[in-house]
C-alpha cells in the first residue's frame, strides 16, 4: 500500500474524507431499490473511468476523441478471448490489457507526434477504424456484433450475476483507476505532464522530453479504457460496434469538461454523474431532449467554464456591475482581460 | 461566503428542476372513471430519427382511439393503455437505459414498438430475466433467438419475399440475374442472404450483393458497380424506403441502368420521388402499401384519414411499426390474462392472428432459427408494379398463404 | 475497366471531391482565424441544403440567385453563431490560457451546436425527407459515356467558388488581414486593426462555405436533417490528410478522398471505408502533417 | 577547451539566410555577451544551440560532443539551460511549482518507483523540495513561492524563469535579454545576479540590448551584424571598434 503513503502523512482529514466517501460508495447501493438507477451507476462508474483516461491525456495538453476506441478494443478482445478461447474472464483480462498496450504503444507511437487540432482529428479517425473494422470483419461478429457474452466466473463466494455485484465491479476498477492515476500526478510524471501542457517549449529547456511522456499517457489512458471496456461488454452481455463509435468519445469529453478539467480525478466522476442522470431526468423531454441538454451544455460551458467543481470552488460573482462591462466589451469588441 | 451558498442553492434548483417538471401536473394524465384502470406499456423510440418520431406520432394517434373507441378488457375488468415512450437514440446503450428504466421503473410489464436490431438486442439483457414481452420491430436470428422466450418479432421484412420473385417472373418473363443493393449494416446483410435465398429458389442467379454504407448520400459508385455487373434486375432489402431509397434509383438511371427493379419494401413515394425523376421507378415491382390498392381495407383508409387530418403530410411509413400495438390487445385478449409469462406461453405454443391498418397478419415459427414457438410475423401483402408514375396493381396473398410460401421458402420441409 | 466506367467513377469522385473541398476550405478557415474546431459545420452544411430548398424548390427563384443567397444566409447564421457563443466563450479566456484548453472548450462548444441545430431541424421541418429537383437533370450521352449533366455542373461551381476564395484571400486586404490574423492575431491588434470583426468574418465565411456545399449538392442528394452527421468525419479527415491550414493540401486531400472513396467502393466494395481510414492513418506515418501541411501546434 | 564550441554554422529560412558561417566559442566560467542590431540573428543562435532548430550547415560542440540536430530536451539533460526572450513560465501554477518542476532532470530513482512513491523516491522528492526552496531564496522570491506565476509583476517573472532555468543546474545558461526595459536600480539587481551565478559556476551567454549592462557585466562580446559575426572582444575593444558603432549607428549611443 505505498501509494497511500502520501496520504498518511499528516494528511488525517482528508484520509477520514476519503474513507466516508468510501463507505458511502460502498452502502450507496444497498440503499438503493431499482434496478435501474443501479444500472446508471454502473454506467457513470465506467463513463468517470473513462473520463480520467481524458483527463489524464489532456494534463498533457493532448486531447483524444479516441478514448472510444480502446475501449472497443477492451470490450472486444475480452469477449473473443473468453467465447472463442474459452479463457476465464479473469485470464482474458490481463491478456486484453496486453494487447491494448501493445496495441496503444504501436499507435500512440504515431498519433503523438501531432499535437494539437491534428490529433483530435486523428485520434477521432482511429475510433471510427476500429468501429468500421469490427463491422466489416465477420469474426468480429459484423454490425449485429456479439451476444450472449457470459458474465465472470465467480471468485469462491463472489458471484457476477446481480447489478450490485457488477456496481462493485465497477466501482473496484474506478476506484483503482483514481489511485493509480492519484499516484501518477502527485509524482515527478504528473508534474512533466503538466509542463508538457502548459509551455512544451519550456518542458523541453527543462530536459523533460514531451514526446515520450505523451506516448505514456497515452497508453496508460488506453490500459485503463480497455479494462473499462472488458468490464463493460460482460456486464452487457452483447456488443455492437454502434456502441462504441464518435458520440461516445464526445460524451467522455463532456463528463470531463462538464466536471471540471482541472479536476483529474474528481471531475471526470461529477461531470459523468451529471451527464447521466440528467439526460436521464431529461427523457420525459421526449424528443426536445437533445435540445435542452445541447443548450445547457452551452450555458456550462458559456458562463460556468470552469466547470461544475471550477465554479463550485470559485463561484463567479453575478453582479450587475460585470454585466455591464461585458457589455460595454462586447460593443467595442476588445478582449476581456483575466477579471471575467 | 454568501455568494457562494446563493450558487449552491442556484445550483440544485437548476439541477432539480428536471425532477419538478416530471412532478408537475400536466405530465401525469387527467385520472380515468374509477371503474376503468390504466395499464402502462413501454415503448422505446429513436427520436433523433423520423421513423421513430413518425412511429411515436402513430401511437400518440391509435392509442387514445382504441382508448375511447373499445379499450382493453381482461377478465371483465377494462384497461386504458398508457403508453410510457423513451428516446433510445438508435443507439444499443441507449436501447439498455430506455428498457431498463421501462423496466425496473415504470414497472412495465409489455414493451410494445422498438426499431432498430442495436437497441432491441441491448434491451432483450434486460427483458428477458424480468420475462417482460416484448413485440418488437426486428427479426434478426440475434433477436428471435431460442434462448428468448418472450420476444415476438413484428417486421415483416423477410416474410415479405417468397410470392414477391413470382410477380416479378410474371412481370419481367426474360429475366434472369439478379443485383442485391443493401445497406452495411445487420439488417441489410441479413436480408441480402435472404432474398439470394429466395430468389435463386425462384429460379433466378444472384450475381452478386453490393453493400453502402447506411447514411451514404452519394449512390454513384454503387450505382456504377451495379450497372458494370450488367444485371437483369435489381433489388434493394433492407434499403430505408424514404429518399435514401429515391437516390439509388436516380444514380442507377443516370448510370444508364436499364432493367427491372425490384422492392421488397412499400416504398415512400412522395419522398422517393421527390428525388428521383418518374422515369427511374418505371417497370419496378413492389410490395403496394395497404393504402394505394384499388380496394383499401377500412381499417387503413381510416388510419390514412385520420394522420392526414392530424398530422397533414402523410406518412406511410408511419405504417411500418404500428401491427405490433395490434398483436399485444389481441395476445392480450386472447390468452385474457396480464401476465406476461402467460401470454408469452400462450401466444408461444398456439399462434395468433391479427388486424391492423396493414392487413391481416399472425405469427409463424422459425425452424431455421431453430425457434419452433410461433415468434415472427407474417402479413398479407399486396403487389404491384410502378408504371407512368402510378401503381398498377398486380395481386395479394393472404396471411395463411404467405405463411406456407415462407415454409416452402425457407425451411425445406423442416416445418411441421 | 471500361473508359466509360472510368470516366463516370472520375466525375463521381470529382462531384464529390469538390464538395469536400468546400467543406474542408470553410472548416478551415474557421480553425486558422478563430482556432475553433467546428464540430457543427456538417449542421451548416444542412442547413444549407434547406435554405436552397427554400429558395430554389419552394420559392422557384433563380438557381444562381438561390445559391448565392445560400451562401449569404449561411454567412449570416454564421455570424450570428460566433456573436452568440464563440465571441461569449472567447471572453472566458485570458492571455494565459493554453492552447488546448480554448480548442476544447470551442470544440465542446460547437458540439452543443451541433445537437441543437440536428434536432432542431428535426423538429422545426418536420420528419419528411424532401428533394431538390435539379435544374439540368439532362444526361450526357456520348461515345458511350454517360455524366450527368447536374454533376458537371457541381464541380464547375466548385472551382468557381474556390478560385473566388483564392482571389479574395490573396487579392484583397481584407483576405491578407484575415491571413495575417491566423497567423498572429496579437501583431495584427498592435497595429491597430480590430481583430474582433476579423474573426467574426473568418466564421461567417467558413459557414457560408459550408451552406454552399450543402446548397450545391443539394439537388443531387436529399434534404434531410441527418444528412450533415455523417459528413463531419470525413471532412475532419480531408483536413488531416490535406494538412491543416494549407489552401493546396486541402483541394488535393478533398479530390484524393473522392477518387480513393469512387474507386475504392467500385473495387472492393464496402471495406473501402476502412482501407480508405487505414491509407491515411499510414500517409500520416511519414507525413505527420499531412500531405502539404506543416506539423504544427 | 571551451565549454562551448560554434563552428560555421549558417542557418536559412526561406529566402532569408538568417546566419552566416558564424563561429565563436564559450569559455568555462565566463559572461560572453552575444549583441548586434535587430535582426543581426542573435535569438536565431539560441534557439540552434538550445535545439529548437538545426542548423544548415555547420557544427555545434558542448563539451567536445557534438550536439547540432540533437532534441530540445537532449541538449537540456546534457547541461544547457536557457530562458526565453518572452518570460515563458508556467503560468498557472505557483512560483514554487514552477521550480519544481524545473526541477526535473535532477531525479535518480527510475520513474516507476517514483509512482510507487517508494520511501528513496519519496525521500528524493522531499530532496528537490529543498532545493527549490534554496534556488527560490537565491533569486529572491522566497516571498512570493504561493503566487501564481501570472500574477508576478514583470521583473520577477524573469527572475522566475532564470530560478526555473537554475533548476536544471546547467553548465551554460543562455539568458535572452535578461535586463531588457528594466530601470537602472533593477539592472544593476539583475547583473549582480547573474554574477553571482557565475559564482555558483555556471557559464554563462547572454543576449541584451542594454548597453551599459552588458559593458559592465560581460567579460568577452561578439558582435553580430546581419547574421555575420562581426567582431569579438574584450568590452573595451567592442567599444572603440569603427564596425561596431557604423552597425550601430543612430541607435544606440555605446
Amino acid at each position: 500500500m505505498k501509494p497511500l503513503n502520501k496520504l498518511t502523512q499528516g494528511r488525517g482529514k482528508k484520509l477520514l474524507a476519503a474513507a466516508v466517501v468510501l463507505v458511502a460508495l460502498i452502502i450507496l447501493p444497498l440503499c438503493i431499490e431499482s434496478d435501474y438507477v443501479k444500472h446508471l451507476l454502473i454506467m457513470v462508474c465506467l463513463g468517470a473511468t473513462l473520463a480520467m483516461t481524458f483527463s489524464m491525456l489532456f494534463s498533457t495538453g493532448l486531447i483524444t476523441l479516441g478514448a472510444a476506441a480502446f475501449y472497443a478494443v477492451g470490450a472486444y478482445a475480452s469477449t473473443l478471448l473468453v467465447m472463442n478461447a474459452g479463457l476465464s474472464f479473469w485470464l482474458a483480462l490481463p491478456l486484453t490489457l496486453l494487447a491494448a498496450a501493445v496495441l496503444a504503444l504501436g499507435f500512440g507511437a504515431i498519433f503523438v507526434r501531432n499535437a494539437g487540432v491534428a490529433f483530435v482529428i486523428i485520434t477521432l479517425i482511429f475510433a471510427q477504424v476500429v468501429v468500421l473494422a469490427a463491422g466489416q470483419l465477420d469474426f468480429l461478429g459484423g454490425w449485429g456484433g456479439i451476444i450472449g457474452i457470459p458474465r465472470p466466473d465467480s471468485i469462491g463466494p463472489i458471484q457476477f450475476t446481480s447489478k450490485l455485484s457488477f456496481y462493485y465491479l465497477a466501482l473496484a476498477v474506478l476506484l483503482l483507476t483514481a489511485l493509480v492515476f492519484q499516484a501518477l500526478y502527485s509524482s515527478r510524471i504528473g508534474r512533466a505532464w503538466r509542463a508538457i501542457k502548459l509551455s512544451p517549449n519550456l518542458a523541453g529547456t527543462l530536459g523533460i522530453n514531451p514526446y515520450r511522456y505523451r506516448v505514456l499517457a497515452f497508453v496508460i489512458a488506453s490500459i485503463v479504457a480497455a479494462l473499462a471496456g472488458s468490464v463493460y461488454a460482460h456486464y452487457s452481455q452483447n456488443i455492437t460496434p454502434d456502441a462504441f463509435g464518435g458520440w461516445l468519445s464526445i460524451y467522455i469529453q463532456l463528463y470531463a469538461v462538464l466536471g471540471g478539467l482541472e479536476f483529474y480525478i474528481l471531475g471526470p466522476v461529477i461531470g459523468s454523474l451529471v451527464m447521466i442522470f440528467v439526460p436521464e431526468y431529461l427523457r420525459i423531454m421526449k424528443e426536445w431532449e437533445p435540445i435542452i441538454t445541447g443548450v445547457l451544455l452551452l450555458v456550462i460551458i458559456l458562463f460556468f467554464p470552469g466547470g461544475i467543481l471550477g465554479t463550485v470552488k470559485d463561484p463567479p460573482g453575478l453582479s450587475l456591475k460585470k454585466f455591464h462591462s461585458l457589455y460595454n466589451r462586447l460593443k467595442t469588441g476588445k478582449k476581456l482581460d483575466k477579471s471575467s | 461566503m454568501k455568494k457562494r451558498l446563493a450558487f449552491i442553492t442556484l445550483a440544485i434548483a437548476f439541477m432539480a428542476m428536471p425532477l419538478l417538471i416530471s412532478c408537475s401536473p400536466a405530465a401525469t394524465p387527467p385520472a380515468p372513471p374509477a371503474e376503468v384502470k390504466t395499464l402502462k406499456i413501454g415503448a422505446s423510440l429513436p427520436f433523433t430519427d423520423s421513423m421513430g418520431i413518425d412511429t411515436k406520432k402513430a401511437l400518440e394517434m391509435i392509442v387514445p382511439a382504441f382508448n375511447q373507441a373499445v379499450g382493453l378488457t381482461v377478465k371483465g375488468q377494462k384497461y386504458n393503455l398508457d403508453f410510457v415512450i423513451y428516446d433510445d437514440k438508435y443507439t444499443a446503450d441507449g436501447g439498455r437505459a430506455a428498457v431498463e428504466r421501462l423496466v425496473n421503473e415504470d414497472k412495465v410489464q409489455f414493451i410494445v414498438g422498438q426499431i432498430g436490431s442495436a437497441p432491441i438486442v441491448a434491451g432483450l439483457t434486460v427483458t428477458e430475466p424480468a420475462k417482460v414481452l416484448v413485440f418488437c420491430g426486428g427479426a434478426s436470428d440475434k433477436i428471435i433467438n431460442p434462448n428468448n422466450k418472450y420476444v415476438f418479432g413484428t417486421a415483416v421484412w423477410r416474410t415479405n419475399l417468397p410470392p414477391l420473385f413470382p410477380y416479378l417472373k410474371q412481370a419481367f418473363p426474360n429475366a434472369k440475374t439478379i443485383v442485391n443493393l443493401s445497406p452495411d449494416d445487420e439488417t441489410g446483410k441479413n436480408l441480402a442472404r435472404d432474398n439470394s435465398k429466395v430468389a435463386t429458389a425462384a429460379g433466378f442467379t444472384v450475381l452478386d450483393s453490393v453493400y453502402y454504407p447506411r447514411p451514404t448520400q452519394d449512390f454513384a459508385p454503387f450505382a456504377t458497380k451495379v450497372v458494370s455487373l450488367n444485371p437483369d434486375v435489381v433489388n434493394f432489402p433492407g434499403t430505408a424506403a424514404g429518399t435514401s431509397f429515391g437516390l439509388q434509383l436516380k444514380a442507377l438511371y443516370e448510370a444508364g441502368y436499364k432493367g427491372a427493379l425490384v422492392s421488397p419494401m412499400p416504398p415512400n413515394l412522395s419522398e422517393v420521388l421527390s428525388v428521383a425523376p418518374k422515369e427511374a421507378l418505371e417497370g419496378m415491382v413492389t410490395i403496394m402499401p395497404p393504402t394505394d390498392v384499388p380496394n383499401p381495407s377500412s381499417m387503413a383508409s381510416q388510419y390514412q384519414k385520420d394522420w392526414t387530418a392530424k398530422y397533414g403530410q402523410w406518412s406511410v411509413a408511419s405504417l411500418q411499426w404500428i401491427p405490433a400495438f395490434y398483436a399485444f390487445v389481441e395476445a392480450v385478449k386472447k390468452t385474457d390474462s396480464l401476465d406476461p409469462g402467460a401470454v408469452a406461453s400462450n401466444i408461444s405454443a398456439n399462434g395468433l392472428s391479427w388486424e391492423s391498418a396493414n392487413g391481416k397478419a399472425m405469427l409463424v415459427k422459425r425452424p431455421d432459427y431453430k425457434n419452433n414457438r410461433f415468434c415472427d410475423t407474417v402479413s398479407s401483402l399486396n403487389f404491384g408494379k410502378f408504371t407512368n408514375g402510378k401503381y398498377e396493381f398486380l395481386g395479394s396473398i393472404s396471411a395463411e398463404d404467405l405463411a406456407k410460401a415462407n415454409e416452402a421458402a425457407f425451411d425445406g420441409g423442416s416445418w411441421k | 475497366m471500361s473508359l466509360s466506367l472510368f470516366v463516370q467513377l472520375l466525375v463521381n469522385a470529382l462531384t464529390i471531391g469538390s464538395i469536400y473541398v468546400l467543406m474542408v476550405l470553410g472548416l478551415d478557415i474557421i480553425l486558422r482565424g478563430t482556432k475553433i474546431l467546428n464540430f457543427a459545420h456538417g449542421q451548416l452544411y444542412m442547413l444549407g441544403a434547406y435554405v436552397m430548398f427554400l429558395f430554389f424548390q419552394a420559392l422557384h427563384w433563380n438557381f444562381l440567385l438561390s445559391l448565392a443567397l445560400t451562401g449569404l444566409a449561411l454567412g449570416l447564421v454564421g455570424m450570428l453563431i460566433y456573436l452568440g457563443v464563440f465571441a461569449t466563450l472567447a471572453r472566458r479566456f485570458t492571455p494565459t490560457t493554453t492552447f488546448s484548453y480554448r480548442l476544447l472548450l470551442s470544440a465542446m462548444a460547437s458540439v452543443g451546436l451541433m445537437m441543437i441545430l440536428q434536432q432542431g431541424t428535426l423538429l422545426g421541418f418536420g420528419t419528411q425527407e424532401r428533394g431538390i429537383q435539379p435544374p439540368f437533370p439532362q444526361i450526357i450521352d456520348s461515345f458511350g459515356v454517360r455524366v450527368s449533366l447536374m454533376r458537371l455542373a457541381i464541380i464547375l461551381a466548385s472551382l468557381v467558388i474556390c478560385v473566388l476564395l483564392y482571389l479574395l484571400m490573396n487579392k484583397t486586404s481584407l483576405g491578407r488581414l484575415m491571413r495575417a490574423v491566423s497567423y498572429d492575431p496579437e501583431a495584427v491588434t498592435l497595429q491597430g486593426v480590430n481583430t474582433f470583426w476579423v474573426f467574426v468574418f473568418c466564421f461567417a465565411l467558413g459557414s457560408a462555405l459550408a451552406g454552399l456545399a450543402g446548397g450545391i449538392i443539394a439537388p443531387v442528394f436529399s434534404v434531410t436533417p441527418a444528412m450533415g452527421q455523417d459528413v463531419i468525419f470525413l471532412s475532419l479527415l480531408v483536413l488531416l490528410v490535406g494538412g491543416i491550414g494549407s489552401y493546396r493540401g486541402t483541394i488535393a486531400g478533398g479530390l484524393l478522398i473522392g477518387l480513393l472513396l469512387s474507386f475504392g467502393f467500385q473495387l472492393l466494395g464496402g471495406v473501402a471505408e476502412l482501407f480508405v481510414f487505414m491509407l491515411v492513418i499510414v500517409i500520416l506515418i511519414f507525413k505527420p502533417g499531412g500531405m502539404l501541411g506543416e506539423a504544427a501546434e | 577547451m571551451p565549454l562551448l564550441l560554434v563552428k560555421n554554422v549558417t542557418k536559412v529560412f526561406g529566402a532569408l539566410i538568417a546566419l552566416r558561417d558564424v563561429s565563436f566559442e564559450v569559455n568555462r566560467l565566463e559572461i560572453l555577451g552575444l549583441i548586434g542590431p535587430n535582426g543581426a540573428g542573435k535569438s536565431t543562435l539560441f534557439n540552434l544551440i538550445s535545439g529548437f532548430h538545426r542548423p544548415d550547415k555547420g557544427k555545434i560542440l558542448f563539451k567536445d560532443t557534438e550536439i547540432t540536430g540533437l532534441r530540445v530536451d537532449r541538449i537540456a539533460g546534457m547541461g544547457i539551460g536557457r530562458i526565453f526572450q518572452e518570460p515563458t513560465l508556467f503560468m498557472q501554477e505557483t512560483v514554487f511549482e514552477n521550480v519544481f518542476s524545473g526541477l526535473h532532470r535532477h531525479y535518480r530513482e527510475p520513474a516507476w518507483k517514483a509512482f510507487l512513491h517508494t520511501r528513496a523516491a519519496n525521500r528524493e522528492e522531499a530532496v528537490s523540495r529543498e532545493k527549490a526552496a534554496e534556488i527560490l531564496e537565491f533569486m529572491d522570491l522566497a516571498a512570493m513561492r504561493d503566487e501564481l506565476a501570472a500574477n508576478l509583476p514583470h521583473g520577477h517573472q524573469r527572475s522566475l524563469a532564470i530560478a526555473i532555468a537554475l533548476a536544471c543546474e546547467p553548465e551554460l545558461l543562455l539568458l535572452d535579454e535578461p535586463v531588457t526595459g528594466m530601470n537602472p536600480s533593477e539592472t544593476a539587481v539583475m547583473s549582480d545576479k547573474i554574477r553571482q551565478i557565475r559564482e555558483r559556476g555556471i557559464t554563462v551567454l547572454i543576449v541584451e540590448h542594454d548597453m551599459r549592462a552588458v559593458m559592465s557585466l560581460c567579460d568577452r562580446i561578439v558582435v553580430l551584424n546581419l547574421g555575420e559575426k562581426l567582431v569579438e572582444g574584450t568590452p573595451d575593444r567592442i567599444k572603440s571598434d569603427q564596425r561596431v558603432i557604423e552597425a550601430y549607428l543612430g541607435k544606440q549611443v555605446i
